[in-house]
């Protein structure tokens, strides 16, 4: 049976190279994407998944370019469309690793619905949104993610339309896995990568991806090497939320806002910090922190949210077994007969 | 009786038994009177007694009205017979009326002389005004063309439940079996299918069932008691085909179909689908049908599961997605997609009337245009439409058949009244059908995306988990062979090239239009889908009428049968009903240049036989 | 000119029966929509508005039926597409009072993304949910709203997918107006349907429907006359938040976390208490109250959120007004003549 | 020169002077060489010059490509006449390629005995390998059949600009300046109009602006010093239609179209629209006029785009929408909505090569059929297509003068090609454009929502904000005259024959088609859409030639010109090429019962005159 898995043991080692394909890498030069590419084959080898396990499905968009450049199965389908034939594929074939690529135009724009109901079915996959604030394949209108009064091909005046937060969206969609990286910081998305492909359920994983054709430097007032520490805080499970290029600020919760304060001043210690709980069940707190925004706070950087809950793949395959265990297996005949049926004889 | 050729008169006590060939009732009430379960009980005996059967409900529109209103009104309508029959009857020879807004709402396909059952009670002031009457019809002599025969039968019904132990509401809710059990004496069926269904239903609930069950006697022993009835009827069996025979709607049908197709195929079936009239009781069926590996995805739109369904047939399931015209239109850019990367897929449609949201319970056939070309691109994909409620069936595995051998997108193009309609089904011997395989690629050495099949001009199905086959598909052209993203001119050209004709290869293993009637010469009737019965039916009774008319149908639209051509041109004129403004006669008419007439309607309701006997007697005399 | 305003004062003044048209209502008996209908005819003519400025716009569904039952301008589109169709009215003529009508099938799942973009356009409109967490129209099968494990139609063996929460996917799309009511409780109802109107931006508002025929009593358990002052809580603004029969219990923040408490016992005093503010601007705290089930908590009803933000429709018409003001009106002879033109001499 | 037929010689120093009728030349290099730019500059100078000009901007696909290679490749070809000319020419007379990769993959186009003009400084190892040249071509031999001019373009353009203070990058980005200034020189062109846009464009960046000027200075210097070319060339004023003129996009045409009839109508222009190639531009242009009152609504989607202006039309302004094939099929149900709501709307498609997302920077003319039929059930809508790029104004007025009068839905189907490339356009006089009448309705006495304007059919428009005339519409089946909804199947059948009789009734006032040539026998070649240019050019030269053949060209696709079927009927033989597989061919055969042959091609670009002139002769010896 060509479906049938290898075993781990089985899998041959693989190294980045093995998962890089012979097409021409078509980005721009100096665009964001290249990095998110380098960091997802660098985490392939490390999945313990057999290459033909792997499936990379797009919708449109350069950012949806990545499958061509992946050497697994790929589907760079329509625009917006990836979560959808991702669940297809992921509910009929659990087995797959299966990795969504998309863009804020594909996830946020045309493809919002389908991201809602991917993540409240919690299906086991991952996506991956390249945010650049753009629509960069188009040539440069502005996205669900622009800030408001941003002036692009489509607003010569500036937009009207306030801007969507990914992680917001995703939270208020019931997501059990969030978390935010940056093309820049190599470390921090293999980290991001990882942890979401070990996670069970739909993990959302937001790239802030420069596009320097049309959207140059859109992060670069917080991610920029020289204050990125000073400016984002990167979030660690069960540690207090430190930040600054000596660990020198801290976030506290105060009534029913965070505030940011320096450790050591006005009697701060770290013991009033507020402690990074991922799994959390209740999702305010990932809110919260999906609220925070430069230059009000430091931009909240690593794996906001990642609780445990069943996923529709995994309960689709229980209850088929249960209904099988049950009932047994079907038999064509038994259902051509039921209700009343009758025989006409020969005469 | 309108179809009523033999009659013997025998005498049974004081009543007369006449002998009829063939009798179609029409139950009619509100929403709640339950008219769809009367009508599905008498078809079930009736099937079993052994007569040939074909049904048509007519739902109200999908939002639910006042009751006894206007727009409230269901009905069935049953036709049963010792023929083969094909359609469920033009008109009715009896109709059970059981309020004002029922009568109103359907005397007027009583043809006179019709048998008029009424429940009288309900004709009281109020019910009346609801109905638009000015006066009660029962007694201004408007009725007069029918055998009326008033019958109290809420009050009877009451009466016979007094010591049920129900409510009065409880109680009211049996009048349909009080009705059914009168028309059972009235065609002298026998009640025991009934009695068990009532059993099984209600089993648990000993008050309801013993309730159904007297009301159903009573309504019985009310025709056998009454002296109002002179007569009754017997229709003896149908000389049908042997074997074991079950009723199936044709939604039913499809569904069973389908997973016969993923049984033969050994590949799971996934059925994407976001509910909509009247495709839902395709997702409802299969829903239950786990234990058969089925999996159901109701979708949050159709896109997502159309996307979903291609993300199953990607990974090497049957991916099928089932809609109704709507939602056709919403599927139509992913079944571009699902043309460019050459994957079986099967999308169901079952047609009801449009455009837009249109009549959603009422059928159509306008949908055609739309599955052959809506779609941006030349983006050809492959068409069969099942001819009858059984045919779904065939026509569900047909489909798969298609779609897997040619790695392509297939529409199944039902409709309202096949999906809803009911009749019954000879039960395949599934050992008989071949099997389908599915052919994935497994060799890594030799494999190209899009390297064809010299004969099929397939590609290769190449699913994930297949060591080796790792590579990439999507909607950009695609290169020939390799598969990677091409804007050469010449292989645009190509490419398109190719998938056209990979869907015209179809046409080699599709069987031949056969005629019905004269092989040359006359009027030729053609039809395609729903339209079967009717068009039998009228060309059948016009022959035995000595006119030189004959009939054809096919079942695969695009391709089309290969002879179909060469059958047109052999005959002097050519007749198209279609229930839309002429879409497949456009298509012919291109194709093959031959002036084909058309009779057309587009009132959302199957035709009559009556009207195609009218319109052959206007062509040929 | 046609679409000339009437002044307030030339408004007739209305009633409730002249919101009725003459169109036969024709949901089942004991549905909740029509108290839904009843409590929204009983609205319009106190707003204050002329009832040809008025249009109700719909989706398909039976709650979307009730444009027919509205004798103001109605439009009963096609599936999950009314936001999409009073979007464009609304920006293209703001005068007009602009109401959405939908149900918990047509607003999040077919609708899902026009519901998300509509609220962070904060385009001003009013959209009534009819929540009844079932298909009503397509006759029971389950919807994005129903409880985990539901059976119906379509899932005889119970569901599998988590279900949304409308007001979070609200709240996570940027939304500054945000209710709910209950079909049962005209005057709650009322009440949100008035601040709906008021409010300038997108109004969002969950009103519980009870399907009686498919979904009998999905809120029984703490909507019933019996239970509901135990059950639910009325938000109020400025207020502390107390509920029960006795307005005996309440809602305090501790730690990150809502906790139920009882006044007087445990030294608890109305002090404790959160007080509600639905002019935050940080939409946390009206995250965490879409949060709050019935039984862990008591379901939370009225407005959960009301704050300021500029209007889609606004700035559009701001924006004209500015560019016209700057530019002066447009000439069609002048942007014919964009770029370098010629003259070709008779000879 | 390929097109040169009268010459003659004059000296001017030492170089001679050639006069033509006719040059198209190419300009070709990577898509960061400025192609685009310098093949816009040419066509205003020589439109400015009084030629009759036509281009074709030959973009690489949607996404950058690597530095220097093949798929990087950009092209834009201009050809200018001292005649009206229809199409920027089949091959090019001149090739300018500024790299291997340019050369690689536009040099077949280039005929025999062409100037070829390289930039021999970019054929080093690294550019000759990413475009896969195994040996310099300049030095194999392999140029050996063209007049081959080896420019150090990069050297003398740095060298020019030594001293103008820009780092190696910038001035590196101003030689697409010098090969403008050669081009200049060789064709005998004034640098002005060139230089005055470098000045507005560049003038606040003083360095850019002055080294592009002297780039282009260079280059001109270059051709007249050099005594590598031995000839230059004079191309004279055409005799074009006196008046004011400017040069022109089908896409900005379109979008002054739209907003003309904006005007004429006095109601503000809604656009509700989704991102798409090659569509975007009209979202772009249209977003720039905000002082005329036009909304543009950049939507989430394309559902969501329509949406919005059927809406904005519900509302009395004139809601249009916009975008490609993908695009257009996601619209299908709301443009079905549009249908049976009976608003004026109008939707523009700028097709692109399909099927699925195809090759989204080519041409084709494959959505026809999609347009006519792409939606459930009997949905008829009015389609104009424009001839030309200029042609894109009129049409677009003209979609709205039908969309409003008749109440319905029109689709303006333009192509790629129209889209993207330019042509002079006479500016018109508006005050001579005719008034289109809104019409509201205003009337609460008489006002029916679904009463019919005797003579077009048409239904009132009646918007909110008019007292009295509050009413209800939907996407359910309407009744005829009062708009309520009805299951009724009479009405039902009524109302899809009225929809179909409204949009036949277009055909009352649309021109009747015009034959160019014979009227009647030999053959006819008919066009519609973008094919105008080279069939009417194919057909000149044909009869130049002696041959029977004449051409016609029809704007409005469906209803089709009244006359259609009586010109069809006069000719012996009828050729109709498309860019598609024959998609209205199939229409004009089913609708005449004609036997319509078909040139098709569906390679993403448009037909050459070549290839039409070839079928002719095929065809009439
Ligand atoms: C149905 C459809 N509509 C529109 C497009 C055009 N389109 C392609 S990609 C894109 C947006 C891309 O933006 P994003 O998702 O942010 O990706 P990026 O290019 O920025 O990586 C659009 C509008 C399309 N291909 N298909
Ligand atoms: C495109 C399309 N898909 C599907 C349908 C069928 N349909 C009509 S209403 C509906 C769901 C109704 O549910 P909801 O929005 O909750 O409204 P309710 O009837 O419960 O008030 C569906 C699936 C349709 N009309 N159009
Ligand atoms: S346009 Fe922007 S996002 Fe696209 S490839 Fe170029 S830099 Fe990257
Ligand atoms: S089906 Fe349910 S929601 Fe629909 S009208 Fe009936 S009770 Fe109301
Ligand atoms: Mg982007
Ligand atoms: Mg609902």
């Amino acid at each position: 049976m060509v479906t049938a898995q290898r075993n781990a043991s089985e899998i041959p080692v693989l190294t980045r190279k093995d998962f890089v394909t012979d097409q021409e890498v078509r980005w721009c030069p100096g665009c964001g994407d290249y990095s998110i590419l380098a960091q997802t084959q660098k985490v392939m080898p490390d999945l313990g998944v057999a290459k033909e396990n792997i499936v990379f499905i797009s919708g449109i968009g350069c950012s949806s370019r990545l499958p061509y450049y992946m050497n697994t199965f790929g589907f760079h389908s329509i625009h917006g469309r990836a979560p959808t034939i991702a669940s297809g594929l992921k509910a009929s074939r659990p087995e797959l690793s299966v990795w969504v690529v998309t863009g804020d135009g594909d996830a946020l724009s045309i493809g919002g619905n389908h991201i809602l109901h991917v993540l409240r079915r919690n299906m086991d996959i991952q996506i991956i949104l390249h945010n650049n604030e753009i629509y960069g394949l188009t040539k440069g209108q502005y996205s669900p993610t622009s800030e408001l009064g941003k002036r692009t091909k489509s607003s010569p005046y500036g937009t009207i339309d306030a801007p969507l937060h990914p992680l917001s969206v995703a939270i208020g969609a019931e997501a059990t896995f969030v978390a935010r990286a940056l093309d820049t910081d190599a470390q921090l998305m293999v980290q991001c990568l990882e942890r979401a492909h070990k996670h069970r359920g739909t993990s959302f994983v937001e790239v802030y991806q420069n596009c320097n054709i049309f959207n140059d430097g859109a992060f670069k007032d917080f991610a920029a090497k020289e204050v990125r520490s000073d400016r984002t805080i990167v979030l660690e499970h069960g540690k207090p939320m430190i930040f600054g290029k000596e660990r020198e600020k801290g976030l506290r919760f105060n009534g029913m806002r965070i505030e940011v304060v320096e450790i050591g001043v006005d009697g701060v210690t770290e013991s009033d910090l507020l402690v990074h709980d991922e799994e959390r069940d209740d999702p305010t707190v990932a809110f919260l922190l999906s609220r925070m925004e430069w230059p009000e706070y430091p931009v909240p950087m690593g794996v906001f949210r990642a609780v445990k809950r069943p996923t529709y793949d995994g309960l689709m395959a229980k209850q088929l077994e249960e209904v099988i265990a049950a009932e047994g297996e079907g038999e064509l005949s038994e259902i051509f007969l039921e209700g009343d049926t009758w025989t006409v004889e020969a005469e | 009786m309108g179809s009523a050729t033999a009659a013997e008169s025998q005498s049974s006590g004081q009543q007369e038994v006449l002998e009829l060939d063939r009798v179609t009732i029409r139950f009619a009430g509100d929403s709640g009177d339950g008219m769809q379960l009367a009508g599905t009980q008498f078809t079930k005996t009736s099937a079993v007694l052994g007569n040939d059967i074909s049904t048509f409900p007519d739902i109200p529109a999908e939002i639910r009205a006042p009751q006894g209103s206007l727009p409230g009104v269901s009905g069935f309508q049953v036709s049963f017979s010792s023929q083969d029959i094909y359609t469920p009857g033009d008109q009715p020879d009896v109709l059970v009326a059981m309020n004002p807004a029922a009568l109103k709402t359907n005397i007027m396909d009583l043809p006179r002389g019709g048998l008029l059952v009424v429940n009288e009670d309900e004709f009281n002031d109020t019910n009346l005004k609801k109905a638009a009457y000015a006066a009660n019809p029962l007694d201004d002599g408007s009725l007069q063309p029918y055998r009326l025969y008033r019958v109290p039968i809420s009050t009877l019904n009451n009466r016979a439940l007094k010591d049920s132990g129900l409510t009065a509401v409880q109680m009211d809710r049996c009048k349909n079996m009080f009705a059914l059990g009168l028309m059972f004496w009235m065609y002298s069926r026998p009640l025991e299918t009934t009695l068990h269904w009532i059993e099984e239903k209600f089993g648990k609930n000993r008050d309801v069932a013993e309730a159904n069950k007297t009301a159903l006697k009573a309504g019985y022993y009310f025709g056998e008691t009454t002296e109002a009835f002179a007569t009754h009827y017997h229709v003896p069996k149908a000389k049908l085909k042997p074997g074991l025979y079950r009723n199936i709607t044709g939604n039913e049908a499809a569904a069973l179909g389908f997973i016969t197709a993923s049984k033969l195929a050994g590949r799971p079936l996934f059925y994407g689908s976001y509910p909509i009239t009247p495709a839902s009781d395709v997702l409802h069926e299969l829903a239950r049908f786990k234990r058969f590996g089925v999996k159901t995805f109701q979708a949050e739109d159709e896109i997502a599961a159309i996307g979903a369904a291609i993300g199953a047939s990607f990974g090497g399931s049957l991916g099928l997605t089932g809609t109704s015209g709507p939602g056709l239109a919403l599927k139509s850019e992913a079944i571009g997609l699902a043309v460019m990367v050459e994957l079986p897929l099967v999308i169901m449609n079952v047609q009801r009337a449009g455009p837009s949201t249109g009549m959603p319970t009422k059928t159509e056939q306008a949908d055609l245009l739309q599955a052959m070309f809506g779609r941006n691109g030349e983006s050809p994909v492959a068409i069969v439409a099942p001819a009858t409620a059984s045919d779904c069936f065939n026509m569900a595995v047909e489909a798969w058949r298609i779609a897997i051998k040619y790695r392509t997108p297939v529409i199944f193009l039902s409709d309202g009244y096949l999906g809803m309609g009911s009749e019954p089904w000879l039960v395949p011997d599934t050992n008989a059908l071949p099997r389908i395989d599915p052919d994935f690629a497994t060799d890594a050495e030799t494999f190209q995306p899009y390297a064809r099949n010299p004969e099929t001009l397939a590609r290769p199905w190449a699913i994930p988990g297949t060591p080796g086959l790792e590579h990439r598909i999507g909607g950009l052209e695609k290169a020939d062979i390799t598969g990677n993203v091409s804007y050469d001119p010449a292989n645009h050209d190509k490419m398109v090239r190719l998938r056209a004709e990979k869907i015209e290869r179809v046409a080699q293993d599709i069987p031949d239009v056969i005629v019905e009637g004269d092989q040359s010469g006359g009027l030729l009737v053609l039809g395609w889908g729903s339209t079967y019965g009717v068009i039998t039916t009228a060309v059948q009774r016009a022959r035995a009428e000595g006119k030189k008319v004959s009939a054809a149908h096919f079942r695969h639209l695009n391709p089309l049968p290969p002879n179909l051509g060469d059958v047109l041109a052999r005959y002097d004129k050519v007749l198209m009903p279609e229930i839309n403004l002429g879409q497949m006669r456009m298509l012919l008419r291109a194709k093959f240049l031959v002036d084909i007439q058309g009779l057309n309607k587009v009132n959302g309701r199957p035709f009559t036989i009556a009207e195609v006997e009218n319109k052959i007697s206007e062509m040929v005399g």
